[in-house]
């Protein structure tokens, strides 16, 4: 019998309990925030979408090696010997032209991996977070600065010169020996 | 009153009647059930936000007040999915069914002393029947979406909603024992004066009976609205709609008009039930504090105030179930049973003894 | 708190015919070679004699030995209540490998067992439902962590490389 | 009297159902309400990561770990880092092992409010759900603070951390702490302690001490029937040693011992306990550069290693075959839910649907790691 009413007043003592903590979370001010009028401050760490400082970047495809998704594609085309491509903001000179450089947000898991060994930080992270696309290859976003006729000639420029240098080598090659030692400081 | 005033209106004919008689009885549907269902789904969604630190709906209109029309809207252009082995008839009627048990019972309940939808003597003994139709449509709904999720939700509610009647027959039946009626309206009559006349406090009279009544009147209490609370599926009975188990029982296959139905029928079914127990218990549309319109003798200010104390009181009790359904969890099918036939029962068999016994002092 | 030369000791004087060797060469832990089919009276012993007591199954992984052409599983045994603990392997023939099912012994070796024979191949004799547990049940296309695994082209009409 | 022919009925729960915490597929057998077999069915999340590992070299598996149990994965980034630091042979510096003990505490808080919280709601209480994910807010706002990322964070390295504390990282958690021991309480109050919840979990689901062990089962499941087995005491790892706490242990206050109830709440009294490793922690954190032992090319000598790490849902093991190349040649992971699933079909045997619910819930599985 005890038991009985023990049951009861349990019951009803901790419904009341809880009845009061629900209440009293009446007058408490609510946690939610209205998204789009009111937009959430990011912490600076924040990893969202990449961003590539193509002046910077030397084209040394660290950041592709380290991508646990391979979302990063590089193509790099050797520069001319005469050629002058500048430095990098910290004086390095560039040695080769970065004709392609796309990365593709569908497939980046955003795990910051490309940032770390890049040697001129060029690559790293904004706090942008609103860049969704209604089809999935508008994601496939392309850093290279060059326009494509630009990529085109510097391709055909390499393929000119490798051509001449196989030329050259083949001459070098069919003649007989004694020719040999002069054509080597030519060379380079 | 409204009935006879609309009679001569048509012209005393049988005909006249016959759509007089309809006539009032839609009119409380219209002014009242539909503007407060609104409300109260509105009321919810706030009442449950509130309580969980968040904010609710804040879109549509100042804080959201838009937002149940908007569902509603939502509902009607929604497609009426009828599955292709579905049991057609069974499957339309049961909304019908549900909505019509849980409106059919606003008839008798006495909103202000003159204007009652129909004056029924046996206003009690007609609710509990009405309400038991609801069962009927559950069950329709439940074998008729031909889904075991649905069948399991519906067999469960029908023997939640049975077994909790019988105490709510039993405080009705001890509170009829003393007020001597059983029509509603003369029982809110009785409690007429301030608040300690109402019967949660004993009823009217000042003789030793009415100090002796006190407790057991408020178990009464207890126990009807526990009970009420079962009736109509809320939690911590709304088994039927256990998300967490059956997807939401019987009306899983609904979408569309008919849902609204159910919904609809929910919310008039909360209030209807709130309404019992303000009118059997808290003095119907007694105001607790005499009348502005006796002060002003304003007689024709009497009845509005009548309403609105009614309303309040109504809307009170089913923010206090919306209260209990975001704070309790949720009963097993046979904790259910158990604390109905365990426990509710017979404490409202002694209650009603104790009653008696009192009455006969 | 006994080390793993003395349980080696411990279940040679107790299976003196089979082959049991402890190989110590690999960093962080000696490994207990032991025979496939005997794997299960030599389980319930480990659990039950009084000295050792290994009551829980850590780890069961199957691995693929494919220069040796072998199939290996590895068993992680722990005792709770003597707090020591030994890697167990047994390696069969890639072609057709066959381990005696060590559920009877530790209830957890179930599922891994599933979990091996669904990714390897390896099939655990008398094992209680020994089914596909990761893949889908009607994977035909071989065991996918075998080191020699190609994807299909199709599976039920669904190309599956992307 | 005609025996009354009642034939099972199978009912399929999942593999898309509210309460099933993820994508699992769970077939009862049912006689009326009574259960008398559940067969679950997995693979819906598979993503090969054992396979995946394979491809990768060591460093780029850690943000796949993270997507393993991903309730907690600095419990899992944790669990790798120490089978790599074991075969490798390293040495952390000090305020990288107190960095990693305040990250795993708090995220075995935020992995425990979220069990709690579906607890509830599957109970049927809704509110205490919203409560524990206000707070668990919080700690995953602390974490973007320090590696930008909200759930996977790639954040523990082998041998050292992506990025050292952010200046006002120590403040803001002193601060979370001091507010959420009241609010722990007050869900405490709300949802353990209600009568309905009581008979809801209590004498539900009994696991027994040994077919606990037998099953592997781990982590508060097992402690939950009455054993004091923690994986950071019993077999201890990075600096556990140094704090002092106990371990809660279920005592079947409201019913038996090792019912869901017991399991439920010796999750509650661990997040007190973890509040008081990360005050510790916090008190008595060194200095030190976070980066100093991260080796330029990981290429671990030939051999093997197994290492194991007390995760929120049990203890989570790590096992690494290296054979010298620069990416693992077979990586297993011992998924704590993986194995306490096996459980639940001795648990649900007798009970009814309703408490199938129930017990699922109390043995707080993540399909992410059943699946890998």
């Amino acid at each position: 019998m005890k038991e009985y009413f023990g049951n009861i007043y349990s019951a009803l003592a901790t419904i009341f309990i809880g009845m009061k903590i629900t209440f009293k979370h009446m007058f408490v001010p609510s946690v939610t925030i209205q998204y789009p009028e009111v937009k959430p401050q990011l912490p600076e760490r924040e990893r969202n979408r990449l961003y590539v400082n193509m002046d910077d970047c030397i084209g040394c495809d660290q950041c592709s090696r380290a991508c646990p998704v391979s979302c990063i594609e590089i193509e790099t085309t050797k520069s001319l010997p005469g050629e002058d491509l500048g430095k990098t903001s910290n004086g390095k000179k560039k040695a080769l032209w970065v004709t392609n450089f796309t990365i593709d947000f569908a497939k980046c898991c955003y795990c910051q991996l490309c940032v770390f060994p890049c040697p001129t930080e060029c690559i790293y992270m904004t706090d942008v977070y609103e860049f969704s696309e209604w089809e999935r290859n508008k994601l496939v976003y392309d850093f290279a600065t060059l326009t494509p006729e630009e990529r085109q000639q510097k391709r055909d420029n390499l393929a000119k010169f490798n051509a001449e240098k196989e030329a050259e080598k083949l001459k070098a090659a069919s003649e007989p020996k004694p020719e040999i030692k002069k054509d080597q400081p030519e060379e380079k | 009153m409204m009935y006879d005033f609309l009679v001569d209106l048509f012209g005393n004919s049988t005909a006249a009647s016959i759509i007089a008689g309809t006539i009032q009885s839609i009119l409380p549907l219209f002014a009242f059930i539909l503007p407060f269902a609104l409300f109260a789904v509105y009321l919810e969604r706030k009442v449950s936000a509130h309580m969980q630190d968040r904010l609710g709906p804040m879109r549509t209109g100042w804080h959201g007040w838009k937002q149940t029309i908007a569902d509603i809207l939502k509902l009607i252009q929604k497609e009426d999915i009828v599955a292709k082995d579905n049991d057609k008839l069974l499957f339309n009627l049961a909304p019908i069914i549900v909505f019509a048990g849980s409106y059919a019972a606003f008839a008798a309940i006495p909103f202000t002393s003159i204007f009652i939808g129909t004056e029924v003597d046996l206003g009690i003994f007609y609710i509990i029947a009405v309400t038991g139709i609801v069962v009927a449509g559950i069950l329709m709904a439940g074998w008729a979406s031909n889904n075991k999720y649905s069948l399991l939700g519906s067999m469960r509610s029908v023997a939640q909603i049975i077994s909790y009647e019988i105490p709510t027959i039993l405080v009705a039946l001890s509170l009829v024992m003393i007020s001597g009626s059983m029509s509603l309206h003369t029982l809110s009559e009785q409690q007429t004066g301030y608040a300690w006349n109402w019967y949660i406090f004993g009823g009217p009279g000042t003789e030793l009976s009415k100090f002796l009544l006190i407790p057991f009147m408020f178990t009464g209490f207890l126990i009807i609205y526990i009970s009420t609370l079962a009736e109509v599926n809320r939690t911590p009975f709304d088994i039927p709609e256990a998300e967490s188990e059956l997807v939401s029982g019987y009306h899983t296959e609904y979408s569309g008009m008919k849902f609204a139905m159910f919904f609809l029928a929910e919310y008039a079914n909360m209030f209807a039930v709130s309404a019992i127990v303000v009118a059997l218990f808290l003095g119907g549309y007694q105001s607790p504090v005499g009348y502005l319109g006796d002060l002003f003798n304003a007689p024709w200010l009497i009845p509005i105030e009548q309403f609105t104390w009614f309303t309040i009181k109504g809307i009170f009790f089913v923010f206090v179930q919306m209260w209990l359904r975001w704070t309790l969890p949720r009963l097993r099918v046979d904790q259910l049973m158990a604390a109905s036939w365990k426990y509710l029962i017979p404490i409202a068999f002694v209650n009603l003894i104790i009653i008696g016994l009192i009455t006969l002092l | 708190m006994k080390q793993a030369e003395e349980i080696l000791q411990i279940l040679k004087d107790n299976f003196p015919d089979s082959i049991l060797e402890l190989k110590t060469d690999q960093p962080t832990e000696p490994i207990l070679i032991a025979s496939p089919l005997e794997i299960d009276k030599l389980g319930l012993f480990l659990r039950d004699s009084s000295e050792l007591l290994f009551d829980s199954l850590m780890n069961l992984s199957g691995v693929d030995e494919i220069k040796a052409n072998l199939l290996s599983v590895y068993y992680h045994l722990e005792s709770t209540k003597l707090k020591h603990k030994i890697t167990l392997k047994v390696s069969t023939d890639r072609n057709k490998p066959e381990v005696s099912t060590v559920t009877e012994v530790w209830k957890a070796a179930d599922w891994h067992e599933r979990e091996a024979y669904d990714l390897f191949g390896i099939i655990f004799l008398n094992h209680p439902d020994l089914r596909r547990i990761l893949m889908p049940y009607d994977w035909d296309a071989g065991y996918p962590l075998r080191k020699d695994y190609e994807n299909p082209e199709f599976y039920q009409g669904m190309k599956v490389p992307y | 009297m005609l025996a009354m022919r009642t034939e099972e009925m199978v009912l399929n729960m999942g593999p898309q159902h509210p309460s099933t915490h993820g994508v699992l597929r769970l077939e009862l057998v049912l006689e009326g309400e009574i259960i008398i077999n559940v067969i679950p069915h997995i693979g819906y999340l598979h993503r090969c990561f054992e396979k995946h590992c394979e491809a990768m070299t060591y460093p780029q598996i850690v943000p796949y770990t993270d997507r393993m149990d991903y309730l907690s994965p600095m419990g899992n980034e944790f669990g790798y880092a120490v089978a790599m630091e074991k075969l490798l042979g390293i040495q952390v510096p000090e305020r990288v092992e107190y960095i990693r003990v305040i990250m795993a505490e708090l995220q075995r808080i935020s992995s425990h409010l979220v069990a709690l919280g579906t607890y509830g709601a599957d109970i049927g209480a809704f509110t205490p759900f919203l409560y524990c994910f206000r707070d668990r807010e919080k700690i995953l706002s602390l974490f973007e603070m320090t590696c930008g990322a909200r759930l996977l964070y790639n954040y523990i390295w082998v041998g050292g951390l992506s990025h050292d504390l952010h200046p006002d990282f120590i403040r803001k958690t002193r601060d979370f702490i001091k507010e959420f021991r009241p609010n722990l309480k007050e869900v405490n109050d709300l949802l353990s302690h209600n009568r309905i919840f009581i008979d809801r979990t209590a004498n539900v689901g009994i696991l027994p001490v040994d077919t606990a062990i037998n099953y592997g089962v781990s982590g508060p499941n097992l402690r939950g029937s009455g054993i004091k087995w923690d994986v950071r005491k019993e077999d201890p790892y990075s600096v556990y040693h140094k704090f002092d706490y106990d371990i809660p242990v279920g005592e079947g206050k409201y019913g038996t011992v090792g019912d869901s109830w017991d399991r439920y709440y010796v999750r509650v009294l661990e997040m007190e306990e973890s509040c008081k490793i990360i005050e510790q922690a916090l008190d008595q954190l060194p200095e030190g550069d976070v980066q100093s032992a991260i080796p330029k090319r990981i290429k671990p000598p030939v051999g093997h290693v197994y290492a194991r790490v007390e995760n929120p849902r049990g203890d989570l093991g790590y096992f690494i075959i290296s054979d010298g190349s620069t990416s693992p040649y077979r990586v297993k992971v011992r998924a704590p839910s993986f194995v306490s699933m096996q459980v639940l079909n001795e648990l649900c045997k007798g009970y009814m649907v309703a408490d199938v619910v129930t017990i699922l819930g109390s043995i707080d599985i993540v399909l992410g790691e059943i699946d890998r």
